[in-house]
């Protein structure tokens, strides 16, 4: 086990293909410099995913997860982000109440512009889990 | 104040008495309620034709042995009944009928629903030691005097939702001499055209809200009792592996939910089958894995499933066979999901279900 | 599989049999004979058992090769890891005669691959009722060792005390505590992969059998009587329709007996799929014929199609009977009827992975019996 | 089948090779399962690149391609191209994006590396669960459906009928023209209304290419861009249904006005005189222009923005009709007095300023005002209002005109409904987006012209009719076959229980429900494949193509260990 201050957060970051990960592809051709914690997968829309997902991920011993999408009512399809908003409240209070660190969960609107407002979540993100340490559910055997 | 029929017997008699009207007259083809089915005194729920049959039955006896909304559901899954039938069902059993109605489980038309202010029931492990009989009494007792029985369920001593939704006819179960007494309130023109010519005297009456609001507030307590003991228990992943560890797997707790409604479980599907290379990877990661694996995550999905319409029948509880305080959880969270949609399951059946509406300008505390 | 067993390995117990038997485990661990081990383990909570598989060595010695209940059917552990292919790893899957025999059919019924599992048994003396166990697990472990000490049987599953296979040999190793010296138990091999794990452990079958031989001889034989008389007075009890609704009246159909069972293995059983579902009219109907319909209703024709589909592949472990919330005693009314459905084809649930399942296969001359004489 | 996965990663010139130490990251995968070989290239997008890419698949003969190089945003369709050629299904492909997501982000090349590492692994891990898909081709049916006989429906009309297209077109009126054929003349250059529209008229009657059919509805729309199946009823008769096949649908029902009744201040339909632009138009084209009792009026009040606060919108033409009513009224009664209230004037436009100056110098005041009440005073109409600096004034006139805000026509609703395009504000045909998208919806092969997607004058009308030809020509070229969305949800039969959740969450009324089966099913031609539905389905019946649970799943699984 590291210790916390070389402690890098393993960050899944589930980005929808038209805003956040274009977002995130500005903020690399911006050359602009965010932690390598966040571990981008590409969705067609936030609203493919599955609450399920977020839940393994956690499971499965990610330090954190981001869900990002476009910003309400800019959604590729219509109206994808505002389901993917209900399915995040509802899960975020399944994590409170659990007192399963809600605080590895993130929800952000990232539109294809905001490369920098993507490298700021990400060193954000990264830091507010750098502080909760490492997940430890990563070592559990009997989940 | 609503019309009610008042008769000088229990309520179980008394109801037994309008029920028997209803076949007699053929208001009604069926009755769907709580009956003793042997020698022993088991209960069950049974559709009675039979006007005879009613002898037998038991419509506010204390216990669910299941959640009558599944059979409802079973019952009109594939389209309404074609005839009238008549259902006595608890209050939550009622709540969660409509959710399912609102997931296209079963259908509304052609059925009235009688419910009562619920005073709780006893858990199942009481029905198997068939020891309920001879706790009637005290039951009873109790709940003239507005006092919370130990004995029952500890979902229902914490319900604070005990008067029906949507009921055609409502019987009063809570308050004093219910024992002498039975009053069943017709709430709805539906309910009184469905009475009407019957040969009992029918009155204007209203439920003492001040009697039920004292006894709502004795809930209360017991409720935040049950969830500050929750609390304590669900103490991040080790409280869950605290928990949960000793689930069995049987997903029992499934399938008597009356939310659970899918054909194959998400959680039996190959989406959950663990592949060798998956079992590589965690035993990489943990030295050792449970197996079958997927405890915790079970739970948690199926609290992500559920919750939104999680009615707090503690059917899950009833049947589990490691006593895991499921009900407690599941209502808990269940409150505190709808909250935050201020839903209450079951409430109405226009009411969409949150996970399938939105509100443009909602839920910002939850984005960053 | 099942060849004669005369000889056998002994190994000596250092402090107490537990440890050994671990120790033993983890010799083939070191020695890279397998590299991980499924074996049953207490959970943090301290409050029942469930099966872990291990890779890490370490944490071995929190496992127990002999815990007092059967809270998952070792089958299904072994299915939940080789269902989808025997993967890359050896494991040695330590499992009570009854789950071992229960993998054996689920094999034969193509859920479990087998060939990188090697499959460890031991005398088995019975487990707990699990809800009795959950309720207070201190006087639980208290009772079992007890219980193990007399050589008693009492205070096991009522399954448990007729079964007549607690010594069944039919996976590659068998722990052998009966019959043994003092200080001793025989490590008995039962396959070429046994006999290829015992040369490799350097580990010798000198010394000879006879004596857990007859020993398991005469319990099996004793509990098989048991077993006889068991199924006689149950079936005056729940034999005829009357008593069998009687019997199954509290049923709650919640299908747990089914979910348990490790020889129902379907992904979404028939009583669970739209063929049971029917139009409202044919329950009014039903319940017309008689004035009122018990609902849920099928209750027995979901334990009698439960019978019909798994009676044959039944191995009486118990599983049924201990995750019934209404306490129905399923486990002996199903192993009253898969006695009787198993001697109809001289057929033994798991006894050996060779022969062949009832059901796929025939003899041109047989059953004679049923037929109609002209 | 036994997987032969090829790893490449791309240098991407010093771009990644200078922050990704790239021999570690071959070392560290070319060990990994199925993995049968890990090379490294200059440039992979370079002619050469590709080049090379394509003999590389060929020669170790590989089944799957992971290429970890830029955004897949950039060259994914690249590299399937080069699947593709290579003889492998172009989706057993994946890319990991080490260049935006992990080269230009990373300070140090250690940690780029790292990263780096377990996003290729991820894409190894996902590429292995991916299969084939095979690309949809449907026959596009070039003709066309255009509902509404008003000018925008009449131009879109003609304008596709001259490319040799077949036409149907739709008015649920016993005659074309739609509101146009009252107007007397049309601002800014006065020229009369019916100029514009009569010839167009036989020009649509003549044209073979153009069925029209009048006092008649649309019944039902089924289908998608290509394909749609119509059902058009003539609403007087009680006949069946005419049924014919499109590939494109143009929603031209154009717009109505706000019903003045709704704002009981101006005294519509309590007071005689007071009377809609539309009335007046008619009064004025029917050359009686006069009151009720049949004299001349002498001093005439336009009133503007009327029921404006109540749609919440500027109608953008009243402005300008009711000075062109001015002229009408100058034309026709010698001074007589035009007093126009207004709350804000909206002229714009290259020449409308023009005809502005050139109306305010007849004898008219314009009266910027509020709080406008009107009642009968004597035989006179009083109007009661607030000027700009909140002084309360009178004014008494003969008639009044009223100018009401511009609203969709009554059969919006009814058509939103049957084509699943949902209303925006104010009850408007929906546009696929505002400004890049003005006149596309979120059905590929329906689109909105003129007003039915908001207030507009002619000229705009008609611009919209032929940006919507041009659509409509350049996606359904006759013979030229149109490849719908392949990575598209799927909803098992045999699981689905019929709770219909994914239909009310899907955006595009993709899925529908078998009544017999009580099951979900999904058309895969109007499925966009945003997931939405495989997300909301609890028991995992549906599923979506290149998304499934399966790769994600391992991607996430892979990623996090």
């Amino acid at each position: 086990m590291k210790k916390d201050d070389e402690f890098l957060p393993k960050i899944i970051a589930f980005l929808c293909n038209w805003c956040s990960y274009a977002g995130a592809d500005l903020a690399g051709t911006s050359r602009l410099k965010y932690p390598p914690s966040i571990l981008p997968i590409r969705v067609m829309c936030s609203s493919r995913v599955d609450p399920l997902f977020v839940i393994k991920a956690y499971l499965g011993g990610a330090d954190g997860v981001l869900v990002a999408g476009c910003h309400p009512g800019d959604c590729h399809y219509e109206k994808g982000n505002y389901y993917t908003r209900r399915r995040f409240a509802v899960l975020k209070k399944i994590t409170e109440n659990l007192k399963l660190e809600p605080n590895r969960l993130k929800l952000s609107w990232i539109s294809a512009s905001e490369g920098p407002k993507y490298a700021k979540v990400a060193t954000e993100f990264t830091d507010q889990i750098k502080k909760l340490g490492e997940n430890h559910t990563k070592n559990k055997i009997f989940l | 104040m609503t019309k009610a029929i008042v008769i000088n017997k229990t309520a179980d008699q008394g109801l037994t008495e309008v029920l028997k009207f209803l076949l007699e007259n053929n208001r009604v083809k069926g009755v769907f309620t709580l009956k003793k089915i042997n020698k022993e005194g088991d209960v069950s729920y049974s559709l009675i034709t039979n006007a005879d049959d009613l002898k037998d039955s038991v419509p506010f006896y204390p216990l669910m042995p299941v959640n009558a909304a599944k059979i409802l559901s079973r019952f009109t899954l594939k389209g309404p009944s074609n005839v009238p039938i008549v259902a006595v069902l608890k209050p939550c059993e009622l709540r969660a009928f409509i959710e399912l109605v609102k997931r296209e489980q079963g259908s509304l038309e052609n059925l009235f629903f009688i419910s009562s202010t619920c005073a709780g029931v006893f858990p199942l492990e009481m029905a198997k030691e068939r020891s309920i009989g001879k706790n009637l009494s005290k039951y009873f007792e109790k709940i003239k005097k507005l006092e919370i029985l130990d004995d029952l369920r500890p979902v229902c001593r914490s319900c604070e939702e005990f008067v029906p939704y949507n009921a055609d006819m409502t019987v009063k179960l809570i308050g004093e001499n219910i024992d002498k007494k039975s009053i069943i309130f017709l709430n709805t023109k539906k309910a009184e055209k469905l009475v009407e010519g019957i040969k009992l005297d029918v009155s204007e009456k209203d439920l003492d809200k001040k009697t039920l609001d004292n006894f709502k507030s004795k809930r209360a307590e017991e409720k935040k009792k049950i969830f500050a003991d929750i609390d304590n228990k669900t103490n991040g992943i080790d409280g869950l592996i605290d928990l949960f560890g000793r689930c069995i797997g049987c997903h029992a707790c499934r399938e008597a939910c009356p939310i659970c409604y899918c054909k194959l479980c998400e959680f039996d599907s190959s989406d959950c089958e663990y592949k060798p290379s998956n079992y590589e990877i965690e035993l990489r990661k943990r030295g050792g894995l449970r197996v079958p694996p997927g405890t915790v995550y079970y739970h948690l999905g199926r609290l992500d499933h559920v919750s939104i319409s999680c009615v707090g029948c503690g059917a899950c509880e009833d049947v589990c066979p490691v006593d895991i305080p499921l009900s407690a959880i599941f209502k808990k969270i269940g409150e505190s999901v709808q909250k935050v949609f201020d839903y209450i399951p079951g409430r109405a059946p226009k009411e969409d279900l949150p996970i399938t509406t939105f509100e443009k300008e909602e839920l910002k505390e939850f984005e960053e | 599989m099942n060849k004669p067993k005369n000889k056998a390995a002994v190994v000596k117990v250092k402090n107490d049999i537990e440890k050994s038997v671990l120790d033993f485990l983890k010799k083939g661990m070191d020695n890279e004979i397998f590299d991980a081990v499924l074996i049953p383990m207490k959970v943090p909570a301290g409050d029942s058992f469930a099966y872990v598989l291990i890779k890490d060595k370490s944490l071995l010695k929190d496992a127990s090769y002999l815990p007092p209940v059967m809270p998952v059917q070792g089958a299904n552990a072994v299915s939940s890891i080789t269902r989808l292919g025997k993967g890359k790893m050896k494991i040695a899957a330590v499992l009570r005669p009854c789950e071992t025999r229960a993998t054996v059919e689920l094999t034969k019924l193509g859920q479990t691959d087998l060939e990188n599992i090697i499959l460890i048994s031991m005398d088995c003396p019975g487990v707990l009722p699990l809800s009795d166990f959950v309720k207070d697990p201190k006087k639980g472990m208290k009772l079992f060792d007890e219980s193990i000490q007399k050589g008693e049987d009492k205070s096991m599953r009522p399954v448990c005390q007729i079964c007549d296979k607690s010594s069944m040999v039919s996976g590659d190793i068998h722990i052998g505590t009966l019959g043994a010296k003092k200080d001793t138990f025989f490590v008995i091999s039962n396959s070429n992969k046994g006999d290829e794990i015992l040369s490799k452990l350097k580990i010798s079958k000198k010394e000879d059998l006879d004596n857990w031989q007859s020993k398991v001889k005469n319990i099996s034989e004793e509990k098989l009587k048991k077993r006889k008389n068991a199924h006689k007075t149950l079936k005056s009890k729940v034999g005829g329709l009357d008593n069998l609704l009687d019997t199954f009246s509290q049923c709650i159909n919640c299908h747990n007996c089914m979910r348990v069972c490790p020889v129902c293995y379907c992904r979404l059983c028939y009583f669970d799929s739209d063929k049971v579902k029917h139009p409202s009219d044919d329950y009014l109907m039903r319940a017309e014929k008689t004035g009122s319909l018990r609902c849920p209703s099928d209750i027995t024709l979901f334990q009698m199609g439960r019978m019909m589909h798994m009676s044959l592949s039944c191995v009486s472990c118990g599983m049924c009977e201990d995750a019934c919330p209404m306490d129905i005693p399923v486990a002996q009314i199903f192993s009253m009827v898969a006695d009787e459905t198993q001697d109809l084809f001289d057929y033994v649930s798991g006894r050996d992975i060779e022969e062949p399942l009832p059901f796929v296969s025939y003899k041109e001359k047989e059953l004679e019996e049923m037929e109609d004489a002209a | 089948m036994e997987r032969k996965i090829g790893v490449y990663i791309c240098e991407c010139g010093p771009n990644i090779s200078e922050k990704i130490d790239i021999d570690k990251v071959i070392d560290a995968v070319s060990k990994l399962d199925d993995v049968s070989v890990a090379k490294r290239y200059k440039l992979l997008c370079s002619e050469e690149g590709k080049k090379y890419l394509l003999d590389e698949i060929k020669k170790q003969g590989l089944t799957h391609l992971v290429v970890s190089a830029c955004s897949p945003r950039d060259h994914e369709k690249t590299f399937m191209e080069i699947c593709e050629k290579a003889g492998i299904n172009p989706y057993l492909f994946q890319m990991a994006n080490i260049r935006e997501h992990c080269a230009w982000i990373t300070e140090n090349k250690d940690e780029a590396t790292k990263k780096a590492i377990r996003m290729t692994k991820a894409a190894i891990r996902r590429v292995r669960y991916h299969s084939s898909l095979k690309k949809k081709e449907i026959e596009g049916n070039p003709d066309v459906l255009v509902i509404g006989g008003g000018i925008a429906g009449i131009e879109a009309s003609l304008q596709l009928a001259d490319s040799d297209r077949k036409i149907y077109l739709v008015e649920k009126e016993s005659s074309l023209g739609g509101l146009i054929n009252n107007f007397e003349k049309t601002y800014p250059n006065m020229v009369p209304g019916s100029d514009i529209i009569k010839q167009r008229i036989e020009d649509i009657k003549k044209n073979e290419n153009i069925k029209v059919y009048t006092d008649s509805e649309v019944e039902e729309i089924i289908g998608f861009l290509g394909n749609f199946e119509v059902k058009v009823k003539k609403v007087t008769e009680e006949n069946e249904p005419a049924e014919f096949n499109v590939g494109a649908v143009v929603l031209a029902t154009g717009s109505s006005v706000f019903d003045p009744e709704k704002t009981p201040q101006y005294g519509y339909k309590k007071l005689d005189n007071v009377i809609t632009s539309l009335e007046f138009e008619e009064m004025n084209k029917s050359g009686k222009l006069s009151l009720a009792n049949g004299e001349k009026p002498k001093t005439v009040a336009i009133v503007h923005c009327v029921g404006r606060e109540k749609v919440g919108y500027c109608s953008d033409i009243c402005c300008m009709y009711s000075l062109k009513f001015v002229r009408y009224l100058h034309d026709k009664i010698p001074n007589v007095k035009v007093s126009n209230f207004y709350s804000d004037l909206c002229i714009p436009g290259k020449t409308h300023q023009k005809f502005y100056e050139q109306t305010i110098e007849k004898n008219v005041d314009l009266i910027r005002s509020t709080d406008i009440n009107i009642e009968k005073k004597a035989n006179k109409i009083s109007i009661t209002y607030n000027d700009e600096n909140k002084n309360k004034k009178n004014l008494s006139v003969d008639m009044v005109i009223l100018s009401p805000a511009v609203i969709p026509n009554s059969d919006t609703k009814k058509l939103a409904g049957i084509t699943s395009i949902s209303q925006g504000d104010g009850g408007f045909f929906a546009e696929e987006h505002e400004k890049l998208g003005p006149i596309s919806t979120t059905t590929e092969g329906i689109y909105i012209v003129g007003s039915a997607q908001g207030p507009k004058d002619i000229s705009s009308t008609i611009i919209q009719a032929e940006a919507a030809t041009g659509k409509i020509l350049t996606s359904l070229i006759p013979g030229k076959k149109i490849e719908p969305e392949i990575k598209v949800s799927h909803i098992s039969e045999s699981l689905c229980i019929g709770c219909k959740t994914c239909l009310s969450v899907c955006s595009y009324g993709a899925i529908t429900f078998d009544e017999t089966k009580k099951v979900s099913v999904v058309n895969e031609v109007i499925c966009r494949g945003c997931g939405n539905c495989v997300a909301a389905c609890p028991s995992g019946a549906a599923s979506i193509k290149h998304f499934t649970f399966d790769q994600l799943y391992q991607e996430l699984v892979e990623a996090v260990q």
